[in-house]
């Protein structure tokens, strides 16, 4: 029977619930691993559980500096989608999406993946040619896109101003059904459960201060907890990249660390059914089950490794949403909080092997890196596994922007800040 | 008056009379009530129910750390969702309903959650509702499916959907001292330093000065202390150089001493006056601040300590020394420190009965066992409330012996009559602002409190925000923070003499009673002490995973007066002392603050729009205008009854059989001048420009550093060092910064300088091959004939007594010209142009036509230049200067760049004499069910009076190499599939006879 | 977030705009040296700690900053004009909360 | 000569507006100058500039950034290094410059019809600009005569103190009217008159 269910609830529930077992376990680490993966969020977190469910390699340990899931999977605005424009990245996202859609049952875990949808608003006939650009492109990988218009947006969402003579007025959307939210500790939680069922050790507060070396040949890390070997160490540490491979000497990377920050208001009552996006500037926003609007915008801009951000873009992001609510003017904002992004030079993450023998790279993943949580670990387990790429993640090499064969989604070119 | 209201103290006007109703009931309270105060003194005790469970719910706390009292205040169809009946003033016609209740707040059907009990405990949510692996609720369904009971379930108040009518504004300030909180501490702090000669702004979020000044009913400097904050307010108001902020929470504490505030300008009137905001977002810039913030009482954790009538004990006292409301008339008092003994004297001095003085310790200070005595009611030492009773109200509690060393329940629970519990379990400093400027709070084990952590900005604490609790030492502190804030020494000459001062003791390290049943930790989302320990046992033990899992700390209070017992409770689960489990580092906002408010003036105001010369002209003639960026620009210039379609056809027809006028002001414009500016030109344009004569203009292009097409536009040569760049209008800005960043940056050494002129300058384009003889007619001072103005060339002359500048430059492919005189006369001159046309009947054409006219001829704009695009993909390789390096020359023969499968321009015609649409995918087959196998897309569409024919441009796999060949339009998002053939971009015209003509 | 223009003293980070990665040098325009374009274009040293940035102050003088901020508290150590051998011009009134 | 026409001629409406019971806070106006120029020295040559300046203009600019000079008819401020606004009544200010600043000096650009002249006059002056920018235009911040280049969002503005209360402001003419739209919603509160 699965350790999580109805059923279990109600057991429990009976003992006055003093047989939950921890989710995960608090192991010290072993002197050795097959392999190491660096940084303990959702992508380390989901790499290591694919590593041992997908390849059967379970002597696996994910060393993480603070507690799981402290990074980025859980200061994120729980989007899920796969609206993109570039086949590359459709291709990619397709991937996470038809894993998040089994993700509770694979887990075991709810991880509370609603499909409510996303929509992103045109409002001129320039941009939904360009939204539709994107569907179509999606409908051509198989993905699901269609076009709103304004009658049947203002259905959906009550309160929005669609009125014509709005600043941006709405002239349509693209709507993509399967997308939604998810709740994002759950996805860290979930992860790391089924890790640690498997047999993968988890040692939070297990910072990395350097690399163990033969030769060129990573060989291990260095922690605050002593020395670990391993015959192959990953780093999937999203904003936090630039610090781990300066450990190993490469500070060359197409990668600059900036701020996003996230919103959340005070709880009310359903309002928004989904996930909706602004095309006037840059605003999303999605109601979570609690009942909070969680929104963000753009990045505040400039390179940093702080967990902070600053007041202008807060201003900005507030005046976004209420372009497109105006009717959410009296509601509060309730808290705010940054995350650090791995902002690479063409808006596209890479998943590789490399740069150093034994070591395998995963970063640069923009604002991409909750929804892409399920393909990026699988993909990124393929690549340890067997020492080279899947066919989907072949694309996102490190190489590529030196070679010109850039996968810029947005047409930015090398202003990581812009994608 | 009400048997709550007593007849004399507090600072409420007796003799103003307040009416408002609450949930449809009119209710009656004072001038200086807050919606609190005013429903405690009607006896009305139950006020909200809980997030999840529905519990009944009172008010706790008189003040922002409120988490339970949390209402809906409507303003017609306005809905302002879960304010803090704390916080709230009361004024004529306030309409106040209660939230989160069916059918009614008496009578809940929501409260059936409660039953769930043990089985709806933290974190179940990951537990179930997975649904089935196979069938129709497979994947995600099931899981949808709850969800949505699950979501109307929770939620709080309802926001509203009409637009918000009030205004909302912003406002910049600068002082050398930001004293924050306005208590003894504040008041202190900011008189020293307005003394020193700074310029001060002491915000205070209450709607009084004085904080607890207003209600310790201390004396300072022989005077009650509320006189004494008074006077000293009044003091301040006086100078100059102090800026007093009421109603002002100071929420936000950014970088570079940057702090953000919110003023509650008119939340509490009936009607704001003429202009005035209802929130004013501050936006200060301190060179140093004063925290005074104070500190939060903290309740104690124990079975039914949310029952409505379980109070703070501060906040008990506030009701009865501010707002002469007495909370209960039999009053109990569960603690573990000395403080609420001067609330169970102040409210004894009240009217109020104390039945019982309950005391976790053993021992208590002399001050208060003379309190105790002389309140009357039991004095419990070693005891501890084990319960509350009562249905929606304390009618009761139940009392046992305690032993503080082993924290064990001892003897038999007894009950105690009481109509009201006031509990203190110590106080937590309010350092939210200084974690928030960058650094941890610590850990101080003798005031069981976490202290600011040392200044990571530049800030002084002063009071009960540095754990120092007492009014005398708040004195002292405020007068020395104030003194240094000022750029003194802080040695004070005389601090201030407190008399009658309070009681004071450190807390017995006491957080929960280990007593049977729902004991509360966070009030408002119903965490319990028995949900920390699950979190315990599933290993969620860090201070962040406790707060995820359990949502311990995440409600509209923040966790203000739950935060340190729940990690209290964990810490004892863990065995570990409080320090080792940590403390989570604040962010903005201290307190919730209202959307509107941050949006401020950009409220209804996004954007600023922006206008050329001949705006008003356009609209005159009923134009459609269509927003390009910021700018606003005519789409078509319809006439009644005609279609877009129609209206741009017509007007490209009229361009290419007789003549039309654009309005090309939102172009981008920039002089270039400097001894240097042709060598820049040769820099950032792939193609030459010193050798261009003087008069003469040239297209450009320009490409990204990594090779990429970047914009495109004419270059004006109006003199040796004096040059008129143009460029797109989408692009100005950013061109103007490139050129910026390469002449600070990269070439410091070239004299060469840039400014915008582009609302120097109107533009009109005047096409068609009428368009020389319009002119001719209207221009004087020069010729415009094919000799004095060939192709590319510029004169100035005159039309209508107003100085013109005239290129001969087509986008179009007819003979065009375009005329550029100041902005001031952009209408008189296009005016007069727009008459010179009417004997040949010149039309003025917009956006649609403009597109139609150089789709027609192949021209690429910033849908092919899309920032992904190489100049060979678009067919302008010929612009790529051999002769010279230019931005993005080194990177333009890399791999990717050449590719042979990269998507290159090319022309498409409609074979079906069906419409094209934009953002459609062209593949060989096709296949409606199963769209797949894009090669390309249309970028841009139009029907072609010039070839009759529905006509796009697209950017495919193979380009020319495809020219002739059949594809398909593949649109499944609008089920437009049809045969198209791929030819030259060049539709119309492509040798340029009519232009050059 | 406050800069210190050399020009118009300390000013809101919203008048200025992050031109980015200050430590690059651009090749000389005739180099074909591929790497070393490569290098300047694409690849960032992404300091965590002192970085050496280049800033715009588009919302006021329009000079290019090259400045050096802790990306790690956002502290700015050091600012001063990119373009060389302009040195700081004394504003000509008072300044207030210069004290980052 | 044709005369210019102003962007705000829809929304220009003259008269006390808001909440001017008591008074008016602000007076607001178009000042509708003959010229406004852009110089620009070269680094080196500021102190050249500066002197051809007062010989084209008659206006003495002091040292300093931002530092300026205003006269009833006149005035011109510091807004960048090496960098000048200079206003005047009377039109053909450009060419006077041209004719004293020769390349080899700096250049002149003529900004007359690209900028929109504004003033915000009255005891609540720096309250209503402070809504808008983020820069300290209290007197001693910002004595009379110098100046600031700064932005509101979107708007890029350059103000001069011409008077202890009295700030002239020059804005892009393409967003003027919806500067100005602003400044009078703004001014409400205080109450102002438009002249």
């Amino acid at each position: 029977m699965a350790e999580y269910s109805a059923f279990s609830i109600l057991k429990n529930a009976i003992s006055g619930n003093r047989d939950w077992k921890p989710a995960w376990r608090k192991p010290d680490p072993k002197p050795s691993y097959d392999v190491v993966v660096i940084g303990g969020g959702g992508h380390g977190l989901s790499t290591a559980y694919y590593l041992a469910k997908e390849h059967g390699i379970t002597n696996v340990a994910v060393v993480e500096k603070g507690y799981l899931g402290s990074g980025n999977v859980g200061r994120n605005t729980t989007i899920v989608r796969s609206n993109y424009l570039l086949p590359e990245n459709i291709r990619f996202y397709e991937h996470s999406m038809k894993l998040w859609e089994n993700l509770s049952h694979d887990l075991n875990y709810n991880v509370m993946f609603s499909q409510r949808g996303i929509l992103n608003l045109a409002h001129t006939p320039g941009q939904f040619d360009d939204y539709a650009r994107r569907g179509n492109a999606m409908r051509h990988e198989g993905g699901d896109a269609e076009l709103l218009y304004p009658d049947q947006i203002a259905r959906l969402y009550p309160g929005l101003d669609v009125s014509p003579k709005a600043r941006f007025p709405v002239v349509g959307g693209l709507l993509q059904p399967r997308a939604g939210t998810a709740r994002h500790d759950a996805v860290a939680w979930g992860y790391a459960r089924g890790a640690d069922r498997r047999g993968v050790d988890i040692l939070e507060n297990c910072e990395v201060i350097g690399f163990l070396r033969e030769g060129d040949r990573i060989v291990g890390v260095q922690t605050t907890r002593g020395d670990i070997r391993a015959r192959k160490v990953a780093v999937a540490a999203a904003g936090s990249t630039g610090r781990v491979l300066k450990l190993a000497g490469i500070d060359n990377l197409p990668i600059e660390s900036h701020v996003l920050q996230a919103f959340v208001s005070e709880s009310l009552k359903p309002i928004l059914p989904g996930v909706i996006t602004w095309g006037g500037g840059h605003l999303y926003v999605s109601q979570s089950d609690k009942g909070g609007l969680v929104f963000g915008g753009d990045l505040d801009g400039y390179n940093t490794y702080a967990q902070r951000g600053n007041l202008p873009l807060v201003e900005e992001v507030m005046s976004e949403l209420l372009a497109m609510f105006p009717g959410f003017a009296k509601v509060r904002l309730l808290r705010s909080w940054g995350g650090v992004m791995d902002m690479s030079m063409d808006g596209s993450p890479i998943i590789t092997t490399g740069p150093l023998p034994g070591m395998y790279l995963n970063c640069g993943w923009c604002y991409g890196g909750f929804k892409a949580t399920p393909a990026s670990g699988w993909l990124f387990a393929w690549t340890i596994a067997k020492n080279a790429p899947h066919e989907i993640n072949a694309p996102f090499t490190l190489d590529r922007f030196h070679r010109g064969i850039l996968i810029d989604e947005k047409g930015q070119g090398a202003t990581p800040k812009l994608h | 008056m009400s048997p709550r209201r007593g007849n004399t103290a507090g600072r409420v006007d007796r003799t103003r009379t307040i009416r408002f109703s609450f949930d449809g009931k009119s209710l009656t309270g004072h001038a200086g009530d807050t919606l609190a105060s005013a429903l405690l003194a009607n006896g009305i005790s139950l006020v909200a129910r809980s997030f999840k469970y529905h519990r009944p719910r009172g008010v706790l706390t008189a003040g922002i750390d409120e988490p339970s009292a949390l209402v809906t205040v409507l303003k017609g169809e306005e809905r302002e969702p879960n304010v803090p009946a704390t916080m709230l003033e009361i004024y004529d016609g306030l309409v106040v309903v209660s939230q989160n209740r069916f059918p009614s707040l008496a009578v809940d059907v929501g409260a059936v959650n409660g039953l769930a009990g043990k089985a709806i405990s933290a974190g179940f949510y990951y537990k179930t509702f997975m649904g089935p692996v196979i069938g129709p609720l497979k994947g995600t369904r099931f899981w949808m499916v709850c969800e949505h009971f699950i979501r109307r379930a929770a939620g709080l108040g309802s926001a509203g959907t009409a637009p918000d009518s009030s205004r909302y504004e912003r406002m910049y300030a600068f002082c050398d001292v930001l004293v924050v909180g306005s208590g003894p501490a504040g008041l202190m702090a900011a008189k020293a330093a307005s003394e020193g000669g700074a310029r001060v702004i002491l915000a205070e979020l209450d709607s009084r000065f004085g904080g607890s000044a207003n209600w310790s009913g201390e004396t300072i400097d022989s005077l009650p202390a509320a006189d004494w904050a008074a006077d000293t307010v009044r003091d301040l108001s006086g100078r100059e150089n102090v800026r007093l902020l009421p109603r002002t929470t100071v929420w936000g504490y950014y970088d570079s001493n940057g702090l953000a505030a919110l003023e509650r300008v008119t939340d509490h009137k009936e009607k704001p006056g003429k202009g005035e905001p209802r929130h004013r977002h501050w936006s200060i810039r301190a060179g140093t601040v004063v925290l005074a913030t104070g500190a939060f009482e903290r309740p104690l954790v124990f079975p039914g300590n949310d029952r409505p009538g379980v109070m703070l004990a501060s906040a008990a006292q506030r009701y009865a020394a501010e707002f002469g409301v007495l909370p209960g008339e039999k009053i109990a008092v569960f603690a573990n420190n000395d403080g609420a003994y001067a609330a169970a004297k102040t409210l004894r001095d009240s009217g109020a009965a104390i039945t019982a003085i309950v005391d976790v310790r053993a021992d208590i200070s002399a001050e208060a066992r003379a309190i105790a005595s002389a309140v009357g009611g039991h004095l419990l030492l070693r005891h501890a409330v084990v319960a509350t009773e009562g249905g929606k109200h304390v009618s009761g509690i139940k009392v046992q012996g305690f032993d503080l060393a082993s924290r064990r329940l001892t003897g038999e629970a007894r009950h105690l009559d009481a109509d009201c519990l006031i509990v203190s379990g110590g106080w937590s400093p309010v350092i939210h602002l200084a974690s928030q400027a960058g650094a941890a709070p610590k850990w101080d084990e003798t005031l069981q409190a976490f202290l600011p952590p040392e200044p990571a900005q530049n800030w002084i604490g002063a009071g009960s925000f540095n754990g120092r609790f007492t009014t005398a030492e708040a004195l002292a502190e405020g007068l020395s923070a104030g003194l240094r804030a000022a750029g003194g020494n802080g040695h004070p000459e005389a601090v201030p003499e407190v008399e009658h001062a309070a009681p004071f003791s450190e807390p017995a390290p006491v957080f929960e009673i280990p007593a049977k049943g729902k004991a509360f930790v966070d009030l408002q989302h119903d965490v319990t002490a028995e949900d920390v320990r699950l979190a315990h046992r599933e290993g969620f033990i860090s201070v962040e995973h406790l707060k995820r899992y359990t949502t311990l700390g995440m409600a509209t209070d923040q966790g203000k007066t739950s935060n340190v017992p729940g990690l209290a409770i964990m810490a004892d689960a863990l065995g570990k002392p409080v320090a080792e489990v940590g403390t989570t580092r604040f962010r903005p906002p201290f307190a919730s603050v209202s959307i509107g408010a941050l949006a401020a003036e950009r409220y209804g105001d996004i954007k600023p729009e922006r206008l050329t010369p001949m705006h008003d002209w356009h609209v005159a003639q009923g134009a459609k205008m269509y927003a390009a960026g910021l700018w606003y620009r005519p789409q078509i210039y319809g006439k009644p009854g005609e279609t877009v379609e129609q209206a741009y056809v017509r007007e490209t027809k009229t361009v290419r059989e007789i003549a039309g006028i654009v309005d090309v002001s939102t172009l981008g414009k920039i002089a270039v001048q400097g001894p240097d500016a042709a060598t820049l030109l040769d820099r950032v344009y792939t193609n030459m420009f010193s050798t261009l004569a003087v008069n003469k203009a040239r297209y450009g292009l320009m490409l990204r550093e990594e090779g990429i097409a970047f914009d495109d536009g004419t270059t004006w040569r109006l003199g040796e060092h004096d040059f008129l760049m143009t460029t797109t209008t989408a692009n100005a800005g950013k061109v103007m910064q490139h050129l910026e960043y390469y002449l600070d940056v990269v070439w410091p050494d070239l004299k060469v300088h840039v400014t915008s002129v582009t609302d120097q300058w109107a533009g009109a384009a005047i096409a068609g091959p009428k368009a020389r003889e319009i002119l001719a007619t209207c221009v004087t001072g020069t010729a415009v004939d094919n000799a004095t103005l060939p192709f590319m060339g510029i004169v100035s002359g005159e039309i209508a007594g107003v100085p013109v500048k005239i290129c001969r430059l087509s986008f179009s492919g007819e003979m065009a010209f375009e005329v550029y005189c100041g902005a001031g006369h952009g209408t008189h001159v296009w005016e007069a142009l727009v008459e010179a046309g009417k004997p040949f009947g010149m039309v003025p054409y917009g956006l649609e036509a403009l597109g139609t006219l150089r789709i027609e001829k192949g021209h690429v704009t910033g849908a092919e230049i899309d920032g992904r695009t190489t100049a060979s993909d678009l067919h302008l390789d010929w612009m790529l200067s051999k002769k010279k390096p230019f931005i993005g020359s080194n990177m333009l023969g890399r791999e990717g760049l050449v590719a042979g499968d990269r998507l290159r321009l090319v022309g498409l015609i409609s074979l079906d004499n069906r419409p094209l649409n934009g953002g459609a995918h062209i593949v060989e087959q096709v296949d409606e069910a199963n769209p797949r196998h894009s090669i390309g897309h249309i970028t841009a569409v139009c029907y072609s009076p010039a070839l009759g024919k529905y006509i796009g441009l697209a950017l495919v796999k193979g380009g020319k190499s495809r020219h002739g060949t059949r594809a398909f339009i593949s649109d499944p998002l609008r089920k437009r599939f049809g045969p198209v053939e791929i030819v030259s971009h060049h539709f119309f015209d492509p040798e340029g006879s009519r232009m050059h003509g | 977030m406050l800069i210190t223009c050399p020009y118009c003293g300390p000013r809101d980070v919203s008048e200025f705009s992050y031109q980015g990665d200050g430590n690059r040098t651009r090749p000389d325009p005739a180099s074909t040296d591929q790497a070393a374009w490569n290098a300047y274009v694409y690849d960032r040293i992404n300091t965590a700690g002192d970085h050496k940035e280049i800033w715009q102050h588009s919302g006021g003088c329009r000079s290019h900053l090259a400045v050096t901020r802790s990306t790690l508290t956002h502290k700015i150590s050091h600012v001063a004009f990119a373009r060389g051998g302009l040195a700081s011009v004394r504003p000509a009134g008072r300044d207030h909360g210069d004290h980052a | 000569m044709v005369e210019m026409l102003s962007p705000l001629q829809p929304v220009w409406r003259p008269g006390s507006h808001g909440n001017f019971a008591d008074g008016v806070g602000v007076v607001l106006s178009e000042t509708q100058p003959g010229s406004i120029v852009q110089v620009t020295a070269w680094p080196g040559e500021e102190k050249t500039v500066i002197a051809a300046i007062r010989t084209a203009s008659g206006l003495s600019l002091p040292d300093g950034a931002g530092g300026g000079i205003a006269t009833e008819t006149r005035a011109a401020f510091g807004i960048a290094p090496g960098k000048f606004l200079v206003v005047s009544e009377d039109e053909g200010l450009a060419d006077a410059l041209v004719q004293a600043i020769p390349i080899n000096l700096g250049t002149v650009t003529d900004l007359s019809h690209g900028r929109t002249a504004l003033r915000i006059a009255g005891p609540k002056a720096e309250w209503v600009l402070q809504k808008f920018f983020a820069v300290d235009f209290s007197l001693p911040a910002l004595p009379v005569g110098s100046g600031v280049a700064t932005n509101h969002h979107d708007i890029f503005a350059h103000i001069q103190r011409t008077g202890e209360d009295r700030f002239d402001l020059t804005i892009f003419r393409s967003f003027a009217r919806a500067f100005w739209t602003a400044l009078c919603h703004a001014s409400e509160e205080v109450g102002y008159e438009v002249r």
